[in-house]
């Protein structure tokens, strides 16, 4: 009845430790595991008082009668392995945006034609064969991940040398831009060129879809439908002080009336 | 009634002063007092909100034990003092006015260096006279540096501390009673 | 405009007018204030026409004059205030006003001065003693080299020690009136030019990569300042294609005394290359045997002698449409001891703007003293500027290349744990 | 005029904070400098310093008779314009690179500008006069010249290479335990101790237990005493019974002293309240961590025989006046010399004397 309140634990630390190790169900292999698992690894961490319960030898065993304030149930957790670790090995080609190395905090750092993301994972930017280095110059401790354009060249570069930089970029004729009629017309007649000017045709005037996910006139149109309604405001004078002072007295009144709305708002809701 | 300025009103929470009533103008108050004298009986909402301020009915003990903060009025003014808000602006000179400045630093600066300069040589001058000194006495004494050796053992002098005798700072002026020529060092106890 | 009614009301009353923030606004210079120093101008000129005919620029203070000073062309000088102020000062020159403690603190200047300068003299005949004795007496040459050199450095610091004290000295540099030619104000435009601009140029360098990428080392010791026309060119600003058609005007400013030759160099190491999908280097233009001096600090780069010195014409920066940003870096090279260098076989052995600045500053022992950077991209004025140059990638654009995935890799569940 | 190129690197004399020192790279010498004479006259030289110099000529007394800017301000009959201009320094350090950077400390426009030094410190005045020159020639140890002393042995000892593993292995720690003393230099005119600084600091137990007033007291008691604005610090360590947990509330105030500060609390400390105290030995002679620094404590009825706060005793609430430990930074390497200085400035000490 005991055996699987103690394989339980067992269970844990085999998956916590060491993936690679074969699991198999036979009772003894867990047996010798447990021996090794515990010679191997307890000594040197700090056992937490829970795991060293469970695991003294099985003539003492002792059942968790007295269950110590919050750490009854937390050896009974165990929550899934995140795969964490090198993904792409030295040398190894990769693409643009291939995930390298997926770790918690910056175990590893980006080099060359590396970046980093927002949960430290490191990818590449540019495609090319993998590497993992030091760069003293950079950084004294730091291990660098970085990607380099062909399978011989080593990191680090030496100091300033010429960046190594792909274009990845293909030249395709320009396209011809549909040219709109100019909206200035010249007619040559006796007294020289008269020049005069067109109400422009292919300006796409009327609603169009833009960007901002917005079905709308053109900024310049918009701007221009006061002009059209003819409607007119008061031309700006800094010297009305009269003026001025009715603004600032509106305003202070504005500003009243939503603190007063607010404190009535506060005191309606409690 | 206008608020007292950011500043001015972080002193008032410090001496408890009730915020808005700082009265602005002065009319104002006054015209508060009389109608407060002649409607005593019943007092409306002006002059209820004038009333917890400009003068209490409840005797400073009852104020006290109704839960009043009662923090010693020294600990407020050392709070006051500690966290002054009033912090003086920069100083703002005029163009010559910062030059003359600049020219008295320079030169504080340099009397400065000159002042440590002179000390500096000082010091080596009375090091090296005694460097000498001794160097003659070692070898020039005829005495194949009998004197010398005896003179550089420290033994019973003041090697370890000096006597709190000597320790006393310059002063302005002589002391008043002059130099007390029989005075003996008092027997420790 | 009520500006003008107030100014027909009695002159009192005009006394009393506000600012117009227009006029005040246009000259808030920090602290460029003229000095009381400067004696008043001789009384005659203002004697016979009264002052609203003539106002002096740094006495007048009623907007009204000073809008007609402006309209002349002369600015006020300095804030209403000081010059209200200065109307009826009896402008004591500066080291006579009767301060105490600052009269104390000239005292002890002036008797550092007068020590400086007895110590330049006696530095200025070891100098010249230690010059006169042969080689051999000097115990060879480069002891004697390098003892002189000591000599002439300790010379100049003890210039600079005689004026740095000076309160003329430091308003007439913050004024801007230093004449580069002495060494203290080439100092003080050191110290200030390190204190800030330098460190920004540094900064754009470094970041863009232009020092890896064009040349591997540059300790920036000139000040360069980079003009398109009428405006200036921050380090790394990107910069119109109609603008830098014409070649761009340079002002080096040295920081010591003497002239030197130098070679101007802009190149481009972002001219995109499709076939080796990688980017190549040109060289938009190569002068030789530029002189500058601490006083003669202006090089426009379209002036300069063909015949003995432009070696690479200017040809107008141009991007593809869908390349990168180019970064062109102008960097000022100080030639080998000044020496000038052979104009006609430089001429006839770089013909090729492909060759890059590395193996120029190898091949003739160039150092590089001072660096500038600005950016061009595709704008809307470059299609023209191709079709002028004759640039032959005009109608081409560059798209970003597809990214082959990586071959498919069947998932092998066995090797699942 | 090719003036003779001289000059590359002029930052030795000059303050140091102004002018990064640049090493001398190599000497450039001009085009012409064969054929111009190298030692030009003085004149040439001199010509290249500021002419219009004002520091030149003295001052004509005669000049500045008429100067009178009050009666002057007093005559006019308007008021100035208002000045517009107001430069105020960044209250925050953006970085260098950030265009608009603080003035220097000595700028009298910056946040951090203290008005120049307005006394002489007696205690200054008596250190350089007289204790500098009586410890050196108290401590002078006669070496005839050309002595060069015996070489010690490595402080850090060196593996037997008893085992191979001995190789490249860190060495081992000095002779007597594993701390390293500091070293001691002979005494000589440029290496007599001195008064480094003097630290005020101040733990207040109560402000933990109960409200922040203790603290508040503690620290105008500290900043009246020493003139310094103090510092507070919070709590590291968490002991039960004083109440107190890391981080949680500040517990004790320190004030750094310096310079003419420092030397004006050494003068009243010695002249004015340690001779007050009633039945005080002096400082322990066990007191001092070997490094020549001097710790003693001062009880809080000591502390108000301080003349800043004896004078308006009544300002502070009873029993809310904090005892303090104050510390003498010294520059001297052990115990010993610090005492000895300390001694010559008046601080006396009983006891058993530990090195």
């Amino acid at each position: 009845m005991f055996k699987p309140r103690v394989l339980a634990p067992l269970r844990a630390l085999e998956r916590a430790f060491t993936p690679t190790i074969r699991s198999t169900n036979a009772l003894s292999q867990s047996q010798s595991v447990l021996r090794t698992l515990s010679a191997s690894t307890f000594p040197k961490t700090t056992p937490t008082p829970s795991l060293s319960r469970t695991l003294l030898p099985f003539s003492q065993v002792r059942y968790a009668s007295h269950a110590s304030q919050g750490t009854a149930n937390r050896h009974s957790r165990d929550p899934a392995g995140k795969r964490l670790g090198a993904k792409r090995s030295g040398g190894e080609y990769v693409v643009p945006g291939c995930i390298i190395f997926r770790q918690r905090g910056s175990k590893w750092f980006p080099g060359e034609n590396c970046a980093m993301g927002r949960d430290h994972t490191i990818y590449a930017t540019q495609a090319g064969y993998v590497q993992y280095y030091l760069d003293p110059l950079k950084h004294s401790e730091r291990r660098f991940i970085g990607v380099v354009f062909n399978k011989d060249e080593k990191l680090p570069h030496p100091r300033n040398a010429p960046s190594r930089r792909k274009l990845n970029m293909v030249s395709v004729p320009m396209a011809e831009k549909v040219v709109g009629q100019s909206d200035l017309v010249a007619s040559v007649d006796e007294n020289g060129v008269q020049v005069s000017d067109v109400a422009a045709v292919d300006a796409q005037s009327g609603p169009q879809w833009r960007p901002g996910y917005m079905y709308r006139d053109a900024n310049w149109q918009i701007g221009r439908a006061a002009e059209a309604a003819g409607i007119t405001a008061m031309p700006y004078d800094r010297r009305n002080r009269w003026l001025a002072w009715r603004k600032r007295e509106q305003r202070a009144e504005r500003a009243a009336q939503m603190k007063s709305l607010k404190g009535k708002k506060k005191t309606s809701k409690k | 009634m206008k608020s007292l300025s950011p500043a001015l009103a972080s002193l008032a929470n410090v001496f408890r002063v009730p915020m808005s009533m700082a009265p602005a103008r002065p009319s104002v108050s006054r015209v508060c007092h009389e109608t407060l004298n002649r409607q005593q009986q019943k007092p409306g909402p002006v002059t209820a909100a004038l009333q917890s301020a400009s003068f209490s009915t409840t005797g400073a003990m009852a104020k006290r034990k109704s839960g009043g903060s009662t923090t010693d009025k020294r600990i407020t003014m050392i709070r006051y003092f500690l966290h002054h808000p009033l912090t003086p602006r920069p100083l703002r000179f005029s163009r010559n006015r910062y030059l003359r400045h600049w020219t008295i630093h320079r030169a504080w600066q340099l009397f400065q260096a000159q002042q440590r300069r002179k000390q500096e040589l000082e010091l080596m001058r009375q090091y090296q006279s005694m460097q000498e000194a001794c160097e003659e006495l070692r070898t020039g004494a005829g005495d194949g540096g009998k004197l010398f050796r005896v003179s550089m053992n420290k033994k019973g002098i003041f090697t370890d501390m000096f006597p709190i005798e000597y320790a006393r700072m310059q002063t302005e002026t002589p002391p008043a009673e002059g130099w007390n020529y029989d005075w003996k060092k008092p027997e420790r106890k | 405009m009520a500006h003008c009614e107030r100014a027909s009301k009695p002159l009192l009353q005009c006394l009393r007018n506000t600012y117009s923030r227009g006029i005040a606004g246009a000259q808030l210079q920090t602290r460029a204030f003229q000095s009381t120093a400067s004696v008043r101008e001789p009384e005659a000129e203002t004697t016979n026409q009264p002052f609203h005919k003539a106002p002096d620029p740094s006495l007048v203070t009623s907007p009204r004059l000073e809008r007609r000073l402006l309209r002349q062309g002369t600015a006020p000088i300095g804030s209403r205030r000081r010059r209200a102020a200065l109307q009826d000062s009896a402008n004591i020159p500066f080291e006579q006003l009767p301060y105490q403690c600052f009269q104390e603190a000239r005292k002890v200047l002036l008797a550092d001065r007068e020590e400086k300068l007895k110590e330049i003299e006696t530095m200025r005949q070891r100098l010249a003693r230690q010059e006169s004795l042969s080689v051999e007496e000097a115990g060879g040459e480069k002891a004697k080299k390098s003892r002189v050199t000591a000599m002439q450095l300790h010379l100049e610091r003890l210039k600079i020690l005689a004026d740095i004290n000076d309160p003329l000295v430091k308003r007439n540099f913050e004024d801007g009136e230093g004449d580069m030619s002495k060494p203290i104000y080439r100092f003080l435009a050191d110290r200030k030019w390190r204190e800030y601009r330098r460190k920004i140029l540094v900064q754009r360098i470094t970041q863009m990569k232009v020092i890896p990428d064009v040349l591997p080392h540059c300790d920036p010791v000139v000040d360069t300042r980079m003009y398109f026309g009428k405006r200036q060119v921050q380090a790394g600003e990107f910069v119109e294609a109609r603008a830098s058609t014409s070649a761009p005007k340079l002002d080096i400013q040295i920081f010591e005394g003497g002239e030197k030759l130098v070679t101007i160099a802009i190149v481009d190491p972002d001219i995109p290359n499709v076939e080796a999908n990688s980017f190549d280097y040109k060289t938009h233009f190569l002068a030789v045997n530029v002189p500058i001096s601490a006083t003669s600090t202006k090089v426009d780069l379209s002036k300069l002698l063909e015949d003995s010195q432009v070696v690479l014409p200017w040809l107008p920066p141009v991007a593809q449409k869908g390349s990168p940003y180019h970064r062109l870096s102008v960097f000022i090279m100080e030639q080998k001891n000044s020496r000038p260098l052979n104009f006609e076989a430089i001429k006839a052995k770089e013909t090729s703007r492909d060759v890059t600045l590395r193996t120029l500053q190898a091949s003739y022992h160039l150092k590089a003293i001072g660096a500038h950077l600005f950016r061009t991209q595709w704008d809307d004025t470059t299609l023209e500027v191709m079709k002028e140059i004759g640039f032959n990638g005009a109608n081409v654009e560059l798209r970003r290349a597809r990214v082959e995935p990586l071959p498919y890799k069947r998932r092998n569940p066995s090797s699942f744990r | 005029m090719a003036a003779r190129e001289p000059s590359r690197f002029l930052s030795r004399a000059l303050p140091r904070a102004s002018v990064p020192s640049i090493r001398p790279q190599g000497f450039l010498s001009r085009r012409n400098v064969s054929d111009e004479a190298p030692s030009r006259r003085l004149s040439d030289h001199l010509s290249e310093l500021e002419s219009a110099s004002s520091l030149s000529t003295p001052v004509p007394d005669s000049a500045a008779q008429s100067f009178d800017p009050v009666a002057r301000a007093k005559a006019r009959k308007t008021q100035l314009p208002r000045g517009r201009y107001q430069f105020r320094s960044p209250k925050y350090d953006r970085g260098p690179l950030h265009p608009h950077q603080p003035p220097p400390a000595s700028d009298p426009s910056s946040r951090l500008f203290v008005p120049g030094p307005f006394s002489a410190p007696r205690a200054e005045q008596t250190y350089d006069a007289t204790v500098a020159a009586d410890i050196m020639s108290l401590c002078y140890v006669h070496t005839p010249p050309g002595f060069t002393p015996p070489p010690k042995a490595p402080r850090l000892r060196e593996w037997d290479d008893s085992s191979p593993y001995h190789k490249n292995r860190v060495l081992r720690g000095p002779r007597g335990g594993d701390v390293l003393r500091l070293l001691r230099k002979p005494i000589k005119f440029n290496n007599i101790p001195e008064i480094e600084r003097i630290t005020i600091h101040s733990y207040v137990n109560k402000a933990a237990t109960e409200n922040s007033s203790w603290l508040h007291v503690a620290g105008i008691a500290v900043q009246a005493i020493s003139n310094v604005r103090v510092e507070t610090f919070k709590s590291k360590t968490s002991v039960a019974n004083w109440g107190i947990v890391p981080g949680r509330d500040s517990v004790a105030v320190k004030a750094e002293l310096y310079g003419e500060n420092m030397y004006h609390f050494l003068g009243k400390l010695v002249d004015v309240v340690l001779p007050r105290i009633k039945d005080w030995e002096g400082v322990k002679g066990t007191s001092g961590d070997s490094s020549g620094n001097i710790t003693f404590g001062m009880e809080p009825e000591n502390v108000a025989l301080f003349p800043e706060i004896e004078v308006n005793y009544d300002m502070y609430p009873p029993k809310m006046i904090p005892g303090c430990h104050i510390t003498l930074h010294t520059s001297a390497r052990t115990d010993k010399d610090a005492r000895l200085l300390l001694s010559a400035m008046g601080i006396p000490f009983y006891g058993k004397i530990v090195n």
